[in-house]
């Protein structure tokens, strides 16, 4: 007969160890290879497998957007002008076949992101690194000699020489390519179906192209060397490719096996909320997080007549954040947002607003200055968006968007692109278009992945993927940039960051819309809830099960 | 006591009355002939027998009475213990009435098991036995058979078996030869007629054809529309029938001692073929339908072809007008305007596939076709989505005439020639009866003023009496117009009927060939012989000698 | 049995091909005689008024399909309407949609016009494909026909979901979308009517009434026109009738997958998906489309029942002609269904 | 019967033929940058060159199709950077996605699809078989009228809200299943079943109203013909004549209609794969759509179109061992 639903325990004391962690998702991990992975600080999944040179602080809120040691055994020390970076690993630290990790490894582990097999991952360690732009990694090197760029003078001593200055690389460190690899035990593209652990779980089965997971406990992971996680439950059961109703579903009900589950990817949707709010006892279950992400209205200032100021000036003002909040999921799920900068202090936000348009718009200012433009009868644009109904650019508030303007004057039609072709033409310096909706989330909390690829001009990309949608190549906010990136202090920097932020703001290149809010169930049987604002989720490395 | 009581007997379907107060008796081991052209209610009356009716919407009234049992009050139980157990049915499909998925024997014994508690193995053996009865050779191997491997007679023998495999006392069969040739008709009516001898079986025998109830009942019932004509002893009834409706049905029957009178010179020629041959199938399936054919028509005569179902009569009147492609040989025009013979032939080149050419005709556009067909079946040789005018009016179309005026009349010339009215231009054929519709086929295939019309089985499905018009019709046009006619059938005496020569074909090759009255005087050909003895006769007299005569035949 | 029967879909062998004339009289009798495929006329009737109406009934409710009334809406509480029955009122009979607060009854209206408007092109045009190939393949020679029926199989081997996710994303986004789905629906999903058109014409030019025409000397388009394609309306009636109410769904299928019409545009499949989630939260959203829809589906199900009845040759009861056609107490039997393909709608 | 065979395999080949062209086509003309999608959207523009040169991205149409065809009939070697595989004929290619032999990953997913698709035909024939021998039995009667205003309910709900409503009233609601969760065959059976009972029951319901209408009015024609009548006048009770006679006869139009609806099946497969979480084609196909992972569509393609041409073959082959009158040609 069907699984009969264990009861679940009353003990609500401390968090125990042992049980089997189940975790719902609607997306596969179809990429399990550290050099493949582009998560924040990590992932969540991966985490349990990787450990990193550093990584984030696994706490509440704030605090969680601090960068700490992991194998390393402090967060780096920089050279003077933060060029050269230097680590020492912890003692003692082993791979699941208890075999000893070393500098060399995570050495390795990192030329073998450069290949093309293993493409995928973030772009600063191939900007970063001397010598990075030109490596293909070490399955072409035919010298073997690797990237001279990195050092490994010891086992357990790591170090880099960087380009330029970059006070962020502690963070960075974060990211899974900073995760040891054997090299004896590469299998190339192979490698991700098991990959060698160095973290608390290791890989007992990978199906389906990472849509079946589970994970036990690696015996040769000692607490002792991790401070970060916890890993309370003995195994980790990961099953992903549902519908998103349908993990939620599944946490709402919370019934046999899945009284013990999570999501790490599957965010409650407002229709989802809505009954949820209106239940005391789900409601209580429902973790709330913010993650470093803004959703916007980039402007083509090369396209008319979207190079006329006024012209975005009036469309800033004209927007309705009401109806754009509620179009993403209402109050609870989004922020208006008059900041580029997501709000969280790790960033710097200086919460300025240059073009207040209050709660619903102000468009009597949008008209005066449409007509300043020379817009005296109105004007007619196009709004490019992306058709896929969930994710960035939706086709939800676009519409409101598009209702909105209308009380300015502005016509609006939209252009909802199917997704690929969307992000083609987005993406392209030729072919972009003059008004549309996108978004961008951070690397890690902090200003400078946030603002340096969306407005620092030699990150124009003539012949690829670009992501300065303004196109903005203004020689003072490039020095600007350069000079945050010196700052070792990352407080510093991020007040610098916010600061930035505002003058950029001023050019109405963009218009942020909203900041996301993540709401997602967990089980019944779940304990020790941290969610920090780095990941803005439930930390699966810290929960109990029992 | 008698075996069969109907009194009074009234069925409605709606509104329509189909049998009105008919009133019949069958004494034990009688046999009577219902005979009545189509709609005449005969079906009605053999399904009432057997309670069939029930739960159908059919309303009756009267009584009927079979074996004792009072069919209108009887329930299910007492029904079918009265059906297969005292009165067995015998349909008239034989192909269609048996279940196509199981074996013939299994269905047998089926039925058996319905009247009898008998297990399986018993009920098998009682199938192999009453085929074996019916004359099914090697009975225990066929009763494995599925009704598709049997031929049309080795069915309804089969049929038969049923019904006596439950050992009724009456044999109610509907038209059980109709879809049969005349040869194995003969068969199956002598079988009828050893077995009641032999078990002293009640039969009613329901039939259109008056030749078929005069080989096999003592009794017969004329019907006409729902309503008793006449009923009688049926050498009575034949020789002197009382009312006008029976004469009249008997003057048409056709018969084969009726001659046509001869043409008195010797006409000219017009169409000559010469070692015509048609194949059909590829591979191992290939085999000739027609083989080596050499006909001549002449002018103002009638070419009668007679033979058996596949014979290849329909195949060669479709090569003649020029629907079918002969695989070889050579159609010849003779007549005055033969240079446009050649028409024929480059229509022949375009005319490669079978199916979508027929590009004689198409060549002949600009001329007029020479060449028409009337066709067997009236339902569908007329588009039942056009006016017939229409249909008439195709090949003055077809011959670029475009004055509306002149057409119209030229159609409406040509009905009231065929014995319409000039009104039923605007008709759907389904607002025609058989006969009228065939009629309408005639007419267009005057229409183009062909030399030659090919009529392929032009009366087969209509009733004698409609036969007897369509016939006349015929006869009278070729004299006044001095059209060759190709007349295909089966029935021997229709086209000795109409035919000045006359064609006997088997299995694709003509067996006999020449005047009508040597072919029928003086049969050379032992197969045309057997066809002369299984045609029914009209006395029964006759008819018990040629049963004599076919038993010697099936004896050499 | 030819090989035409047996590679033909289901319900192709069930149409007879000597159909007595069904005159349009004769058929509407027939229709009418048969009290669930009236009301569902009815049904069937009232839904394509209230679509082409919509408009009018818009105006008339003083909403429209596209403002957004964050004010209607429980921000806070995921943007369900606020007020009871999904916020109804004067202004807005139905409510509001959830999260825009968009009029639902001016949505609907519309989404009326863009599902039907969509389920008929898109009919239209697998009747015109279909029936263009099949008369081909059941007209050419063997080597057209072959070339044609292989054609047919391919079509009908492609799943419809996967070939619109494909051209839907080929196609530039300027093309209007109804029409573009109606096309694609269109031109993916037309291989059972071409197998049935095909087969149907093997039947019918092997008819008598073919023949003669072909003696009259008429050459083979003509009688493709005169004798044949008459010959097809019924079967081709019949299916398209019944295809009608699957194309309802296909559409409805394609916007539920992200690939049919697009926002702001309304369809009820469309409303369905992102209503899918709100089924408890407000059940209204869902309700009306899938209401809606099931409506529409089944009247139109039923009417093409109807009208398969309606134009069964064998419904029209005993063909007498001489006392060799068909025997015995045989009551009207329905012709076999011709099941449409679903291809990809469910 | 050889020829059957022999002709048959032609047609399979060629539709084959046919439908990997036209994806290949098809999909050629689909934006979407597939080496920037494989490499990350912030890949530089050179490493995007390097992916794309890796997967043949740059050459003509003409020059990846052969590439294709050797593949599936030589195999293809492959590197995975640290070593060099072969992928055995017929390979399918590599993903360009996911780098792994397409052959192998459909595979994978095809126990899923493959007891999804064989538990949905078994229940839709029970129940669409059921209930059409029932309203014909009972025709006229309530007993029809109820049953037919059933299936045609069924045929007018679309299967993503069924089984939606199913799920939540199931498993959430009244709790009598637990949320489905793909367990293997070979892993327990007995999960297996229970896990797909949902899914099964989903795809079921909306396809059994077809085979419902389906089998009705087949029967209704066979008890329409002349043989049912012979057995009616020799008192075989109506339960013998429905049960056997009639249900035979309506058999084989059912046959072909199972064939026809494996492509229908897909469809459905595509919609509850992804509603129930089940790791099949379906699913694998509309992902790979999304980010133009050709090799992924071009062999699902494949082999849908195999099935489905196979089975109209096997249900020709079925039909005329069901009845004896066809011949195979
Ligand atoms: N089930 C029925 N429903 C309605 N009318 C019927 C039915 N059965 C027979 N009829 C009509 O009743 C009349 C008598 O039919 P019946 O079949 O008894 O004629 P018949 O003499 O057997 O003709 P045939 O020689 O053509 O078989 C016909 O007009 C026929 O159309
Ligand atoms: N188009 C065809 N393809 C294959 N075989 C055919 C074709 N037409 C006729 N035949 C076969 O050729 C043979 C002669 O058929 P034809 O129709 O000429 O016979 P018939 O004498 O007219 O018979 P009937 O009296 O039944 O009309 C039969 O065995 C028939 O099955
Ligand atoms: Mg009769
Ligand atoms: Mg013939």
């Amino acid at each position: 007969g069907p699984e009969d639903s264990d009861a679940a325990s009353g003990d609500d004391a401390k968090p125990k160890k042992g049980g089997t962690l189940r975790v719902l998702n609607s997306e596969p991990q179809t990429d399990f290879d550290p050099a493949r992975l582009y998560t924040s600080g990590g992932g969540n999944v991966p985490s349990l497998v990787f450990r990193t040179l550093t990584t984030r602080n696994r706490e509440d809120g704030a605090k969680g957007t601090e960068v700490v040691p992991d194998l390393a055994t402090d967060t780096g020390r920089a050279s003077k002008n933060a060029t050269v970076w230097t680590y020492t690993l912890k003692k003692g630290l082993k791979y699941e076949d208890g075999s000893p990790i070393t500098s060399a490894d995570i050495k390795y582990g990192i030329e073998r992101s450069f290949a093309a097999e293993l493409s995928g991952g973030a772009p600063y360690l191939r900007d970063w690194l001397i010598g990075g732009a030109d490596y293909q990694g070490p399955y072409k090197d035919k010298g073997k000699k690797g990237l001279d760029s990195i050092e490994t003078p010891d086992e357990r001593t790591i170090v880099f020489r960087l380009n330029k200055p970059e006070g962020e690389f502690p963070l960075l460190a974060t990211q899974t390519q900073f995760a040891p690899v054997p090299k004896a035990r590469d299998k190339g593209t192979k490698y991700e179906e098991h990959p060698v652990s160095s973290g608390p779980y290791q890989v007992v089965e990978n199906e389906n192209d990472g849509e079946r997971i589970t994970l036990k406990r690696n015996p040769h992971w000692s607490r002792e060397t991790d401070e970060e996680r916890f890993a309370y439950p003995d195994r980790i059961d990961v099953r992903s490719g549902l519908d998103p109703s349908v993990v939620n579903q599944r946490l709402s009900a919370s019934t046999g096996a899945d009284a013990a589950a999570v999501t790490t990817d599957t965010n409650l949707g407002p229709a989802e909320l809505s009954k949820i709010t209106g239940d005391k006892k789900l409601a209580a279950r429902v973790g709330t997080g913010h993650f470093g992400y803004t959703d916007y209205i980039a402007f083509n200032p090369k396209v008319k007549p979207f190079d006329n100021p006024k012209v975005r000036q009036a469309i800033a003002y004209a927007v309705d954040r009401t109806s754009v909040v509620n179009a993403a999921g209402g109050s609870s799920l989004a922020e208006p947002a008059t900041t580029f900068l997501p709000e969280q202090k790790a960033f710097g936000s200086t919460g300025h607003d240059h073009f207040p348009a209050g709660k619903t718009g102000n468009p009597a200012k949008a008209r005066k200055l449409l007509a300043e433009a020379g817009y005296r009868n109105g004007l007619k644009v196009t709004l490019t968006h992306s058709s896929t109904t969930v994710g960035r650019g939706n086709p939800e508030t676009a519409a409101a968007l598009q209702d909105a303007l209308k009380k300015a004057g502005i016509t609006v039609s939209l252009k909802g692109l199917e997704d690929n072709k969307y992000g083609d033409v987005i993406h392209s310096v030729k072919d972009e278009p003059g008004f549309f909706l996108t978004g961008w989330g951070a690397d890690w909390p902090s200003g400078g992945p946030f603002l340096a690829p969306i407005f620092d001009g030699r990150q124009i990309v003539r012949d690829g993927a670009n992501f300065n949608t303004g196109q903005l190549d203004d020689p003072a906010v490039n020095k600007e940039i350069d000079e945050i990136n010196k700052l070792t202090d990352l407080d510093e920097a991020a007040g610098r960051w916010g600061a930035l932020d505002e003058k950029i703001g001023k050019r109405a290149l963009v218009v942020p819309l909203t900041h996301p809010v993540y709401k997602r169930l967990y089980g019944k049987d779940v304990r020790n809830i941290v969610i920090s604002d780095w990941t803005g989720v439930l930390d699966i490395s810290q929960v109990a099960v029992k | 006591m008698s075996l069969v009581d109907v009194r009074d007997l009234t069925v409605d379907f709606g509104g329509l009355r189909a049998v009105d107060a008919l009133s019949f008796r069958l004494d034990e081991g009688g046999a009577l002939a219902l005979v009545g052209e189509s709609g005449s209610g005969k079906s009605t009356v053999a399904a009432a027998l057997l309670g069939l009716h029930h739960g159908t919407g059919a309303r009756l009234s009267g009584s009927v009475e079979v074996a004792g049992v009072d069919v209108g009050a009887a329930g299910e139980r007492e029904l079918r213990r009265l059906r297969g157990g005292l009165a067995a049915m015998v349909f008239q499909d034989p192909l269609s009435s048996l279940d196509p998925y199981y074996a013939v024997g299994a269905q047998i014994a089926e039925v058996y098991r319905v009247h009898h508690k008998a297990d399986r193995r018993a009920a098998r053996a009682r199938a192999v036995e009453v085929l074996d009865r019916v004359g099914i050779p090697d009975a225990a191997r066929r009763a494995r058979s599925r009704p598709h491997e049997f031929s049309g007679g080795m069915r309804q023998r089969a049929l038969i078996a049923m019904a006596l495999a439950c050992e009724p006392r009456l044999l109610v069969a509907d038209e059980p030869t109709t879809a049969l040739d005349v040869t194995v008709q003969a068969q199956i009516l002598d079988l009828l007629h050893q077995l009641r001898q032999e078990t002293g079986l009640g039969l009613l025998l329901v039939t259109h054809d008056v030749g078929v109830a005069a080989e096999s009942a003592d009794e017969i019932l004329v019907m006409r529309e729902g309503r008793a004509v006449e009923r009688g002893p049926i050498r009575e009834v034949l020789s002197t029938p009382r009312e006008t409706y029976t004469r009249e049905l008997l003057r048409s029957v056709p018969r084969l001692e009726d001659a046509r009178e001869r043409r008195v010179a010797e006409a000219e020629p017009v169409l000559r073929l010469e070692g015509l041959r048609k194949e059909f199938g590829r591979g191992r399936h290939r085999f000739a339908a027609v083989e080596d054919v050499s006909l001549t028509l002449y002018r103002g005569q009638t070419l009668g072809v007679v033979g058996e179902s596949g014979s290849g009569k329909s195949t060669l009147g479709r090569m003649i007008v020029g629907l079918l492609e002969p695989t070889a040989g050579r159609l010849e025009f003779t007549g005055q305007e033969s240079g446009r013979g050649s028409g024929a032939q480059d229509g022949r080149r375009l005319g490669k596939d079978p199916g979508a050419g027929g590009a004689r005709t198409r060549k002949q556009t600009g001329g007029r076709p020479r060449l028409q067909m009337v066709f067997q079946d009236p339902v569908s040789s007329l588009n039942p989505r056009r006016g017939i005018g229409e249909s008439i009016a195709d090949p003055l179309r077809a011959q670029g005439r475009r004055d509306e005026e002149g057409i119209r009349e030229r159609v409406t010339s040509l009905l009231e020639r065929v014995g319409l009215r000039a009104d039923h231009y605007d008709r759907y054929p389904h607002e025609f009866s058989g006969g009228q519709r065939q009629r309408v086929g005639i007419a267009r295939a005057l229409a183009a003023e062909p030399e030659i019309i090919v009529c392929d089985e032009p009366v087969s499905a209509l009733d004698v009496t409609t036969q007897a018009q369509v016939t006349a019709l015929l006869a009278e046009l070729q004299r006044e117009l001095g059209i060759a006619l190709v007349f295909v059938a089966h029935d021997l005496a229709v086209v000795r009927q109409v035919s000045d020569q006359v064609a006997v074909m088997r299995g694709g090759r003509i067996v006999e060939y020449g005047p009508a009255e040597q072919v029928y005087g003086a049969p050379q050909d032992p197969y045309t012989k057997e066809l002369l003895a299984a045609v029914p006769a009209l006395d029964p007299d006759a008819a018990a000698e040629r049963r004599a005569v076919r038993r010697e035949l099936a004896l050499t | 049995m030819s090989e035409a029967q047996l590679t033909s879909p289901v319900g192709v062998d069930a149409v007879v091909v000597s159909a007595p004339a069904a005159g349009a009289g004769t058929f509407w009798r027939r229709l009418r005689a048969q009290r669930a495929a009236l009301c569902a006329a009815a049904v069937a009737g009232l839904l394509v008024l209230f679509a082409l109406t919509a408009p009018l009934l818009i105006l008339l409710e003083g909403a429209d399909s596209t403002t957004y009334h964050p004010e209607l809406v429980d921000s806070a509480r995921g943007g369900v309407p606020i007020g009871s029955f999904g916020g109804a009122s004067g202004s807005h009979w139905l409510g509001v949609e959830p999260q825009t607060g968009r009029d639902l009854f001016a949505r609907l209206a519309e989404g009326a016009q863009v599902s039907l408007g969509v389920a008929l092109g898109a009919t239209l045009i697998q009747v015109a494909v279909g029936v263009s190939v099949g008369l081909a393949a059941g007209l050419g020679n063997r080597w057209v026909d072959q070339l044609f029926d292989r054609l047919t199989d391919v079509v009908i081997a492609l799943p419809l979901v996967v070939m619109a996710l494909a051209m839907l994303a080929v196609v530039p986004e300027d093309f209007p979308r109804p029409l573009l789905v109606a096309l694609i629906i269109g031109l993916v999903a037309w291989g059972t009517i071409a197998k049935i058109v095909r087969a149907q014409t093997i039947a019918l030019k092997s008819l008598d009434y073919v023949a003669a025409a072909r003696l009259s000397g008429w050459n083979t388009w003509r009688i493709a026109r005169r004798e044949l394609l008459p010959g097809l309306a019924a079967p081709v009636l019949t299916y398209s009738a019944l295809l009608f109410p699957v194309n309802v769904v296909i559409e409805s299928a394609l916007s539920f997958l992200g690939v049919g019409v697009k926002a702001p545009t309304a369809s009820w499949g469309q409303m369905l998906a992102a209503a899918d989630v709100w089924y408890q939260a407000a059940p209204q959203y869902l309700l009306l489309p899938a209401g809606l829809l099931f409506t529409a589906v089944l009247a139109l199900t039923v009417l093409g029942d109807g009208v398969r009845t309606a134009l069964d040759p064998r419904a029209a009861g005993r063909l007498r002609v001489g006392t060799r056609a068909g025997q015995g107490p045989a009551a009207p039997a329905p012709a076999a269904d011709t099941a449409p393909r679903k291809e990809g709608a469910v | 019967m050889t020829s059957f065979v022999l002709r048959r395999l032609g047609g399979l080949v060629l539709t084959l033929f046919v439908i990997s062209v036209l994806v290949y086509a098809v999909f050629y003309l689909a934006p979407g940058n597939v080496a920037q999608l494989s490499c990350g959207p912030r890949c530089s523009p050179e490493q995007v060159r390097q992916v794309a040169a890796q997967l043949h991205l740059d050459d003509p149409l003409y020059v990846r199709y052969w590439h294709f065809l050797t593949g599936l009939f030589a195999g293809q070697d492959y590197s995975t950077g640290t070593a060099v595989l072969h992928c055995d004929a017929p390979c399918l290619g590599l993903s360009y996605q996911s780098d792994r032999e397409v052959t192998q990953l459909l595979l994978e997913k095809l126990p899923a699809s493959v007891s999804l698709a064989a538990g949905a035909v078994v229940l839709w024939l029970i129940i669409g078989v059921g209930t059409g021998v029932l309203s014909a039995w009972r025709r006229g009667g309530l007993t029809e009228r109820v049953l037919t205003t059933l299936t045609l309910a069924g045929t007018a709900v679309p299967v993503f809200v069924l089984g939606l409503v199913l799920m939540v009233l199931v498993c959430g609601q009244w709790e009598l299943l637990p949320f489905p969760q793909y367990v293997p065959f070979g892993e327990d059976p007995e999960q297996w079943a229970w896990n797909l009972l949902l899914p099964w029951v989903t795809l079921a319901l909306a396809e059994s109203a077809t085979f419902a209408r389906m089998t009705r009015s087949s029967m209704l024609e066979t008890l329409a013909e002349d043989h049912i009548r012979t057995f009616r006048a020799y008192g075989v009770p109506e339960r013998a004549i429905v049960g056997r006679h009639a249900l035979r006869g309506a058999l084989a139009p059912l046959i072909a209609l199972n064939a026809n609806h494996i492509g229908a099946l897909v469809g459905g497969s595509v919609l509850t794969e992804s509603l129930f979480g089940i790791p099949g084609i379906g699913r694998e196909l509309v992902h790979a759509v999304q980010v133009v992972d050709l090799p992924i569509v071009v062999g699902v393609m494949l082999a849908v179109g195999f099935a489905v041409v196979f089975a109209n073959a096997v249900a020709d082959l079925l039909y005329a061992v069901a009845d004896r009158r066809v011949v195979l040609s």
